[in-house]
């Protein structure tokens, strides 16, 4: 049984869609990041099996550049919870609705 | 066979882990079940010969990223159970077992192409790493500088959101109350 | 063992980096100035911004030059693109950003301006959005985007206040979402063509004759979400309002702007091929996506309460009206793009700059936002230029002649019309009848109503001369526009054809 | 000078408005009355260096306004054009000469500046983009007098006003860029001339088309049932000059359009659609003015009875003989005498008395004779008594219209009957019976300042209908040029045979070979 | 000549602005006589104009262009020829006549200038009416009298009632007008002039059928101006103006305008003898009709007015059948008697302080002696008794009925001349003989002004004389109007017919002395014959003005209510609110959808990318199902 690209594209599509499940579920913001982070893992791995069975780099690049941006988004993200905290105290995302309509 | 039943292993693994993570209640759970899959997801890198790749996704996420959100979790004392509001919970499954299903659907079909070049062949003789590296100082350098400027963005952000000069908000205080907050205020700004 | 490579300094064409690099040191050289010296007054910062930026101009308009003489120039191993687009869209993008980075200069003081950070971030956010234009590789694209993306949501957090963190989480966890759709786009682009780079990914499917016809559909769904996000497209875009209202006005007036230019222009290479691709599908969704976008946010712009909300529901009406020129596809069709953005910025920026003048600290009693409608009546009795002002861009933005956003909206029903799209054009029409409600009901409040007893004193609360310059160049732009058209036309026209749009 | 009069007569009021800020504004008033009196007297000007032997456009001025676009700045006057802009300079004078607002005078005697600089615009510009400018930008000011000024509803009224009339020009303006993509096509080249437009002819299906697109515009602008709500609440909540403008000029607006665009540019068309829209003139007509008759409140009367006559217009335009299409742009100017003297009138009662309800009145005719006897004269003109101004337009347009259909003729023509009936009936209310009223007992009669507006209304109206010859000549060339265009560009063989051909005909032989 | 013309048409002009000028001030006689003084002149220059005319000559000037368009050239042309001098003089010496007596008559009334003004203003429209050279004229006269008439009859303008009556008839005319215009239009659009002499010169090259409807149509508007039926209703109603109104405008001269115009535009209807028949037969009808009326009615002024709709439907019998000539004669004549007994009657009215039941009057000819003699005389004119001129002209008309074998009209027309005599002196008789009844009512009667008597008095010899014109009369109209003498050849029959009708008629005039003259009390409506239904239906004017107050008026303001309220304020303003509301509701409705909370924003946004991805698959799918 020969593992083929459509193998990996599914598993990437599966884990896509259990990070979207756990970015619509999650109301705790910083669970619902760990569910972001999944999305970009996901793509990382079809990238990386696309780029295997073209025999091209650009795939492992982007998949390099995506593990950055995830980093960076962490930092920012978790600036932004913090903050966030202090002035609440909370990061229940429910709490967050003073804007509306 | 050996690369088959690695793959359906680290499959079945993965998905495990993540669905640990989106489902649990637990933080401590999710963040551990997060870290396992990262690692396992380097197997995939491994398996597919992208070594260094493997390589980055352990030291950047179970080294940094993981090391961060513990750090947030120790902060916001998350360890205890979040109680989160369930709303609508159907909704959220059926719309992501939706999206998989229909681009498995697609996904299904193999990708019928002749005109595919490998700009950047892998060159059996080199190694990843050294491939990587090549490709990453020519034709990505430019996104490469700019990657290390995001980051230092990132940094910067981090450090002025989290900094100690946001308790205070001038944006809320009248403008006499800033007057004499100004001294202070510049003094810990020149202090650093 | 490797080969040494060698590469020609001339092949690279370093210059084609120069403005992103400019825009880069000085954010450097701010934050090295805080270094050596803290504690110096924003207004220094605002300078050197604005010297940077003007600096980055002057390369701009340099390389404008050299495009109309030589055509496009791809630099760094053909990373990046400076065509005439992404020399437009550069050029609006730092001319909005000059415009807006005096509005930092308040009477008032805000949080956000006593960080030099705040003024370094706002210059590494302005090289992202060019890089992000400026090249057709989707690594690059997402890069800068992300650079762009990530200060985006700094600032609008460091206006400090329950609001403005609350819209930056908001917006900085859809973006994380609309992130992981790029990605995954991107992903299945590379997967039916090996290739990153737009162009390549065009030539493969033309080759290939769309025979994945499957995975282009799902790559492009995959897309449009996430640029649809970005360019606050129904329905991803209710961060919009929300972030809007959260941060400051001026903030607010810059968002409208600049980041949804970068968004057009990487919509514009993406999806151009695609819709002359002749995929009918492509060209029904974003038929359907332009017409909804148009009148839903027209219909929920009706029923705000806030004229900034008001506004921001406005603006991505706006940008429903713009993205059916990347639908119709035809050179007339993108010039009127960028003619109808630039326009756009000038009458928008003075309508927010409006906002920012009357921008007290604390909320008014009784109300919930900043800038309820209520603050504005009878504004004509106690402040009639600023009413006369105010009404002026509420015109302009309805489409009423002659003021500066009419000439875009003709210019662009009229490529709907020749682009062959009649009842598009008829949709764009109505849906301007619409809008004139909305904004027609700013006027109502500001020259027929009484003023409210105790609001008077808010109208020009935040005022200071660079704000007024400000609103004088965005009246003066507004006002005048019909003669700076023409020459618009023939300049925009020349780049977006030459860039083989 | 006279190379650029018509740029003149358009900026000047805009240039004096803004210089007007700096006034006092106790002087404003006098301000006000200078500026309007040397805008009519350039327009009077215009008048007499006019040459009524030319058909043809003239005074024209071009420059290029966005030429890749092909809009230029395009102005010129034709014999149709003319005399309504002398209405709009003559109404804005007798407006501020009669004003008896108090309340911002000095914001209202502004906002009338920049509307006659629209106005003027309008009539002038011979390119569809600068009229649509023009057309679109004289809402502004016009919203803003109903707005600011205007009675109980008047914010309902004047936003109704303004969106409902820019949703029309919005779809027209879609016409307008299809038009001239048609001319792209055929040429090669972007143009928004309307003389090069003329040249075109289109297929009639596009012809079909781009009436409707047209005709939504000026038929809300008329306006034509069943678009024509908002005019009651805009007359019944403006004040008296906005009323004033609104009837005499702004709604000529919509008329004119149609001669200048519709009939020229899709002579097919307009004999396709000449039956459905005279059913709405019909209609127009009779039942505006039944609604009319219904009134409570006397300037809702003369509000209706405006839509009514302009169901006339409508008839005579579309009437597409000389004769018909003479008479309504006469009716355009007669109406404009007669419905802005008669919002005057009302307006007089109104500073009295503060309400505009008939049956607060009763007998005003013994209190206020001059009054009651000016009135009656307006009257008169209104229900279109002959030596009255009304009476050459309607004559005219019903005239023009019998050629074509003789049934049509016979039910629009009960336009004398009902619209006597109305007026008569509205003026028993008001004027006679005995003072049932205590406070109408005391009322003075018009006083100088409104005797100024109102007297030199009665005068035109009289003499232009006693002799129309001055204004109906220049009128008359004119528009035979633009009939025997649409006969020429005619294409299908109704068209050709509805639309008189002018060029072979001499005299009056042809008329009985034609039976 | 042309400056007695423009002297002729003018004077009335320049009167009447004249005391316009005065029209809000006090009285002041000086409009009066100056008024009074201008008409003089406009007479003296109608005389010499027909002793021009009579020289065989006539005038034709064209003033001025008024509406020129197109094809169409219309102009203020006058012409003075045989028919029009002769109207001219009827209307200038009746209105003087008129205008003289007015001075007395409105000696007391507050808006004696105003009145003077409308009057003078009046004669000048029927000069321009029955001087002008074209249709359009003609229809700019025949308007300006409707309006002039409008001012009078509601010229107290107090009084609902006349106001009410004003209104009405204005508005009828307006309905006859739009015939009268239709008429215009066809004449234009076929003939391509609408000159007189154009039109009459072309008029026989015109399919008949067209013709046809031309002549119906301007008869349409003869008979609103000269309240044929069913447009008849406003003349009664007209007289609530003041009685010098009723006598110039209801009976002398506007009222006849229509007969005008049929003798005007006898080349058309010569052409159309079926039409002819038809007007004939109205008039006839008419004739008969308003004398039925006539019979019970108890206000004096309507009686008259009845018979001056009885006496027009005369006229239209002589001008239906073709006897133009003979219909403008009897409308000279009728115009001298029936003004003269208008006059009379505001006599009898000043001095019974404006009552007008004859029943409550009696005996009036002892104090007003000359008031008596000259009604007695005009109604003896009226009944056609020889020698006064009722006789030339009316038993001309019976004869003209004859002698075309229209028997039955002939026998209508006799019926009536015996209805008119009996009604007429059953009027006097009521007024001028019996007890006097007017001491009941505390009444002291005086007579008239002696001016006012003598202005009337050349209205009393031409009543007299005027049938001794007819043959010059004759000789001068044959010129313009066709030239058929009407003569019973057989001399028995004719003798027979002559003295059979002045035997009628004076039975009549006895029946009606002996029933009334000796009248002593006032009916209250109790007796059998009031209780009759015969009575009842000629009392209410056989429900006519009921019928269509019932069916026209209140529907229309009903109909009118219900456009405005029901159907522009609920429907069409309502539509168009609504599309507005609705929009606005949706938005409110679905504002919602921005709950503000993060999760429902994800959720929208992978919901977007659902439909998305559907919509890709559902493509993806039928793509390859035709692919395939």
């Amino acid at each position: 049984m020969e593992i083929t690209l459509t193998h990996y594209l599914v598993l990437s599509s599966v884990l896509f869609a259990i990070g979207l499940i756990g970015v619509m579920r999650r109301k705790n913001l910083l669970m619902l990041f760990f569910a972001t982070e999944i999305l970009l893992n996901a793509t990382n791995i079809a990238f990386a099996a696309i780029s295997h069975y073209i025999g091209d780099l650009s795939g492992q690049m982007f998949a390099f550049f995506i593990i950055a941006i995830a980093a960076s988004e962490v930092a920012i993200g978790l600036g932004l919870l913090i903050v966030w905290y202090k002035r609440t105290g909370k990061i229940d995302l429910d709490q967050m609705n003073s804007m509306r309509g | 066979m050996f690369e088959a039943i690695a793959f359906y292993l680290f499959a079945v693994l993965t998905i495990v882990m993540f669905t640990i993570t989106v489902m649990t209640q637990q933080a401590l759970y999710a963040i551990t079940a997060m870290a396992a899959g990262m690692i396992f997801i380097s197997a995939f890198f491994f398996i597919l010969g992208a070594d260094f790749l493997g390589a980055i996704q352990i030291i950047v996420y179970t080294g940094a990223v993981m090391a961060l959100y513990a750090f947030g979790m120790m902060f916001f004392d998350t360890t205890r159970n979040v109680v989160e509001k369930r709303t609508n919970t159907q909704i959220v499954f059926v719309l992501g077992v939706l999206a998989a299903v229909m681009v498995v659907a697609i996904f299904v079909a193999p990708i019928a192409s002749n005109n595919i070049e490998a700009l950047y062949p892998v060159d059996a003789a080199i190694g990843n790493t050294q491939a990587i590296g090549i490709v990453l100082f020519t034709k990505y350098l430019v996104p490469f500088e700019l990657a290390a400027v995001m980051l230092l963005v990132a940094m910067i952000g981090g450090i002025v959101l989290a900094g100690k000069k946001m308790d205070k908000s001038l944006t809320l205080m009248a403008e006499e109350d800033i007057g004499s907050m100004d001294d202070s205020l510049e003094s810990k700004a020149g202090g650093h | 063992m490797l080969d040494s490579i060698h590469i020609s300094m001339a092949s690279l064409n370093i210059a084609t980096l120069a403005p992103m690099l400019i825009a880069t040191v000085g954010a450097l050289v701010i934050l090295m100035i805080d270094l050596l010296k803290g504690g110096l007054n924003k207004s220094l910062y605002i300078m050197v911004s604005l010297l940077f930026l003007l600096l980055d101009l002057g390369s701009l308009v340099d390389f404008g030059g050299v495009f109309l003489k030589n055509g496009t120039v791809l630099g760094f191993f053909d990373v990046m693109l400076m065509d005439g687009i992404a020399i437009m869209a550069q050029i609006i993008i730092v001319v909005g950003s000059m415009l807006f980075i005096p509005l930092a200069l308040t009477s008032k003081r805000f949080h956000e301006y006593n960080y030099p950070e705040y003024f370094a971030l706002f210059l590494f956010m302005i090289a992202g959005f060019q890089f992000m234009v400026a090249t057709d590789n989707l690594i690059l694209i997402f890069v800068g985007l992300e650079t762009a993306s990530l200060a985006l949501y700094t600032l609008i957090a460091l206006h400090n206040r329950s609001k403005s963190f609350e819209a930056a989480v908001k917006y900085f966890t859809m973006g994380a979402l609309a992130a992981g759709f790029f990605a995954f786009g991107s992903m299945i682009f590379y997967a039916i063509s090996g290739s990153v780079e737009i162009n390549q990914i065009a030539t493969v499917l033309a080759q290939d004759h769309y025979s994945n016809i499957g995975y282009v559909l799902v790559a492009v769904s995959f897309m449009i979400a996430a640029f649809g996000f970005k360019l606050s497209m129904v329905p991803f875009h209710t961060w919009t309002p929300d972030v809007y209202e959260g941060s400051s006005a001026a903030l607010a007036g810059y968002m409208s702007i600049v980041p949804k230019i970068a968004g057009f222009v990487v919509a514009m290479r993406l999806f151009e091929f695609l819709v002359h691709s002749g995929v009918v599908w492509l060209q029904v969704i974003l038929y359907i996506g332009v017409v909804v976008t148009m009148t839903a946010s027209n219909i929920w712009a009706l029923v705000q309460s806030d004229v900034k909300r008001m506004l921001a529901y406005s603006s991505i009406s706006h940008a429903g009206f713009v993205m059916a020129a990347i639908l119709i596809g035809t050179t007339q069709s993108n010039t009127g793009l960028f003619l109808y953005w630039t326009l756009f910025s000038f009458t928008n920026l003075g309508a927010f700059t409006m906002l920012w003048v009357n921008r007290q600290k604390n909320l008014l009693p009784g109300q919930s936002s900043d800038h309820p409608y209520e603050k504005f009546s009878g504004m004509v009795k106690t402040m009639p230029m600023g009413a006369v002002m105010m009404g002026l861009f509420m015109l302009s933005l309805a489409g009423v002649p002659p003021f500066g956003l009419f000439w875009g909206k003709l210019y662009m029903i009229g490529a709907a019309v020749s682009g062959g799209y009649t009842v598009l054009a008829l949709i764009m029409a109505l849906n301007s009848a619409i809008a004139g409600y909305y904004y027609l009901k700013l006027i109502v409040y500001m020259f027929m109503k009484e003023p409210m007893v105790g609001y008077e004193k808010f109208y020009f609360m935040n005022a200071s001369h660079s704000l007024k310059t400000i609103i004088g160049i965005a009246v003066v732009g507004t006002i005048f526009s019909v003669l700076a058209v023409n020459p618009l036309l023939v300049v925009i026209t020349q780049f977006v054809y030459n860039s083989g749009y | 000078m006279l190379d650029h009069i018509l740029s003149i007569l358009i900026f000047f009021p805009a240039l004096a408005a803004m210089l007007g800020f700096v006034v006092t504004k106790d002087s404003m008033r006098a301000y006000g009355i200078a500026v309007a009196f040397v805008e009519f007297v350039l327009s009077l000007w215009l008048w007499y260096a006019y040459d009524p032997m030319i058909s043809g456009m003239q005074f024209m001025e071009s420059a290029p306004l966005i030429k890749s676009f092909g809009i230029s700045y395009l102005l010129g006057i034709d014999g149709i054009s003319l005399f309504i802009i002398i209405l709009s300079t003559f109404f804005t004078l007798l407006g501020i000469a009669s004003l008896t607002e108090t309340r911002h005078v000095k914001n209202l005697i502004i906002t009338l500046l920049f509307l006659e600089m629209t106005m003027v615009g309008v009539f002038a510009a011979l390119d569809a983009i600068v009229f649509y400018v023009f057309w679109e930008l004289s809402l502004v000011p016009m919203l803003y007098i109903i707005g600011a000024w205007g009675g109980a509803l008047r914010i309902y009224a004047s936003v109704k006003f303004f969106l409902y009339t820019f949703t029309g020009s919005l779809v027209m303006l879609v016409g307008m860029l299809f038009m001239a993509y048609f001319y792209y096509q055929a040429t090669g080249q972007w143009s928004f001339s309307i003389l090069e437009w003329y040249r075109l002819i289109l297929p009639e299906n596009f012809q079909l088309w781009l009436f409707a697109a047209f005709f939504i515009g000026f038929a809300i602008k008329v306006p034509m049932f069943p678009f024509h709500t908002w005019l009651p609440y805009a007359h019944g909540q403006a004040p008296t000059i906005g009323s004033v403008i609104l009837a005499a000029i702004l709604l000529k607006m919509g008329t004119y359009a149609f001669i200048r665009f519709s009939l020229p540019l899709f002579p097919d068309a307009s004999v396709y659609f000449m039956f459905p829209i005279a059913i709405i003139a019909i209609i127009m007509i009779i039942y505006t003015a039944m609604v009319a008759y219904a009134q409570e409140d006397i300037k809702q009367v003369v509000a209706y009875s405006s839509i009514s006559h302009m169901g006339i217009i409508i008839l005579g335009t579309f009437a597409l003989t000389v004769e018909g299409v003479s008479g309504s742009v006469f009716l355009m100017i007669g109406h404009g005498v007669v419905s802005g003297a008669l919002f005057l009138l009302v307006g007089v009662i109104y500073d009295r008395r503060h309400t505009k309800l008939m049956s607060e009145f009763g007998g005003l005719a013994s209190v206020m004779p001059r009054y009651a006897t000016i009135f009656g004269i307006m009257m008169m003109a209104s229900v279109g008594l002959p030596l009255t101004i009304n009476f050459v337009g309607e004559f005219l347009s019903l005239l023009g219209f019998y050629k074509q259909s003789h049934m049509i003729t016979l039910t629009a023509g009960t336009a004398i009957i009902v619209g006597a009936i109305y007026m008569l009936s509205a003026y028993k209310k008001a004027f006679f019976g005995p003072v049932t009223n205590e406070e109408n007992r005391n009322l003075k009669d018009v006083n100088r300042t409104e005797m100024l507006g109102l007297i030199p209304l009665v005068i035109v109206a009289i003499w232009l209908g006693v002799y129309p010859k001055p204004v109906l000549e220049p009128i008359n060339n004119s528009v035979e040029s633009v009939i025997q265009l649409m006969h020429d560009k005619a294409q299908s063989q109704e068209a050709k045979a509805r639309i008189p051909n002018l060029s072979d005909v001499s005299g009056m032989n042809s008329m009985q070979e034609a039976h | 000549m042309e400056l007695y013309l423009y002297i002729a048409l003018f004077a009335p002009l320049v009167g009447s602005l004249f005391s316009a000028l005065f029209g809000a001030s006090a009285k002041t006689s000086l409009t009066g006589y100056v008024a009074s003084g201008l008409l003089f002149t406009s007479f003296i220059s109608s005389v010499l104009l027909l002793n021009y005319v009579l020289g065989g000559h006539t005038v034709h000037v064209e003033m001025m262009t008024w509406m020129a368009t197109g094809n169409l050239y219309i102009p203020f042309g006058f012409v003075v020829d045989q028919v029009s001098v002769v109207m001219m003089m009827v209307v200038t010496i009746v209105s003087t006549v008129v205008h003289v007596y007015s001075i007395g008559y409105m000696d007391h009334d507050k808006g004696f200038n105003r009145f003077f003004s409308w009057l003078s203003a009046f004669v000048f429209s029927m000069m321009v009416l029955v001087m002008s050279d074209n249709f359009a004229g003609l229809f700019i006269g025949w308007e300006g009298v409707g309006l002039c008439s409008w001012g009078l009859i509601g010229f107290w303008y107090h009084k609902e009632s006349a106001t009410w009556a004003a209104n009405e008839a204005f508005i009828m005319n307006r309905i006859a007008d739009l015939g009268m215009l239709i008429g215009i239009f066809m004449l234009y659009w076929n003939v391509g002039s609408l000159q007189y002499d154009v039109v009459f010169a072309e008029i026989g090259n015109l399919p008949v059928v067209i013709t046809t409807w031309i002549g119906i149509f301007l008869f349409i508007g003869a008979m609103g101006k000269s309240a044929q039926f069913p447009l008849h209703t406003w003349l009664a109603d007209a007289m609530e103006g003041p009685t010098p109104v009723s006598a110039l405008i209801h009976a002398a001269t506007m009222v006849t305008a229509g007969v005008y115009l049929v003798v005007r535009a006898n080349p058309i209807y010569d052409l159309i003898p079926n039409v002819g028949i038809f007007i004939a037969s109205l008039g006839a009808f008419v004739a008969l009709f308003a004398a039925s009326m006539a019979l019970v009615n108890r206000d004096m002024k309507r009686i008259i007015a009845y018979s001056t709709l009885s006496q027009l439907g005369y006229m239209f019998v002589a001008a239906g059948l073709g006897a133009y000539w003979v219909a403008l004669f009897h409308l000279m004549a009728h115009a001298f008697f029936k003004a003269l007994l208008f006059l009379g009657a505001g006599n009898v009215m000043h001095a019974m302080h404006d009552e007008l039941d004859p029943f409550k009057m009696g005996g009036l000819r002892k104090v007003m002696k000359g008031t008596f003699v000259m009604m007695t005389l005009a109604s003896v004119a009226l009944a056609g008794i020889y020698p006064f001129a009722g006789f030339f002209s009316k038993d001309l008309i019976l004869e003209v009925g004859f002698v075309e074998h229209h028997y039955v009209i002939y026998t209508v027309l006799l019926l009536t001349a015996g209805l008119t005599a009996f009604y007429s002196f059953r009027l006097v008789a009521l007024i001028f003989h019996g007890e006097e009844r007017y001491k009941l009512f505390g009444i002291h009667p005086h007579e008239a002004y002696k001016f006012m008597l003598v202005a009337m008095s050349p209205l009393l010899v031409l009543a007299i004389i005027a049938g001794s014109f007819k043959m010059t009369y004759f000789q001068l109209v044959m010129n313009l109007l066709p030239a058929t003498q009407y003569h019973v050849h057989n001399q028995t029959i004719f003798w027979i017919m002559t003295i059979g009708t002045q035997l009628f008629v004076i039975g009549a005039i006895l029946f009606a002395y002996k029933k009334y003259s000796n009248w002593n009390s006032v009916p209250d409506g109790t007796s059998k014959m009031e209780k009759s239904f015969g009575y009842k239906l000629l009392w209410n004017q056989y429900y006519i003005p009921k019928f269509y107050e019932e069916v026209f008026s209140r529907p229309y303001l009903e109909l009118s209510k219900v456009a405005w309220k029901e159907i522009d304020l609920k429907i069409v303003d309502a539509t168009v609110d609504m599309i507005a509301n609705a929009i606005y509701k949706t938005g409110e409705n679905t504002r919602d959808i921005q709950n503000g909370n993060l999760s429902t924003m994800l959720r929208w946004m992978v919901f977007g990318l659902v439909v998305l991805l559907a919509l890709a698959v559902a493509f993806t799918v039928g793509y390859n199902a035709v692919g395939a």
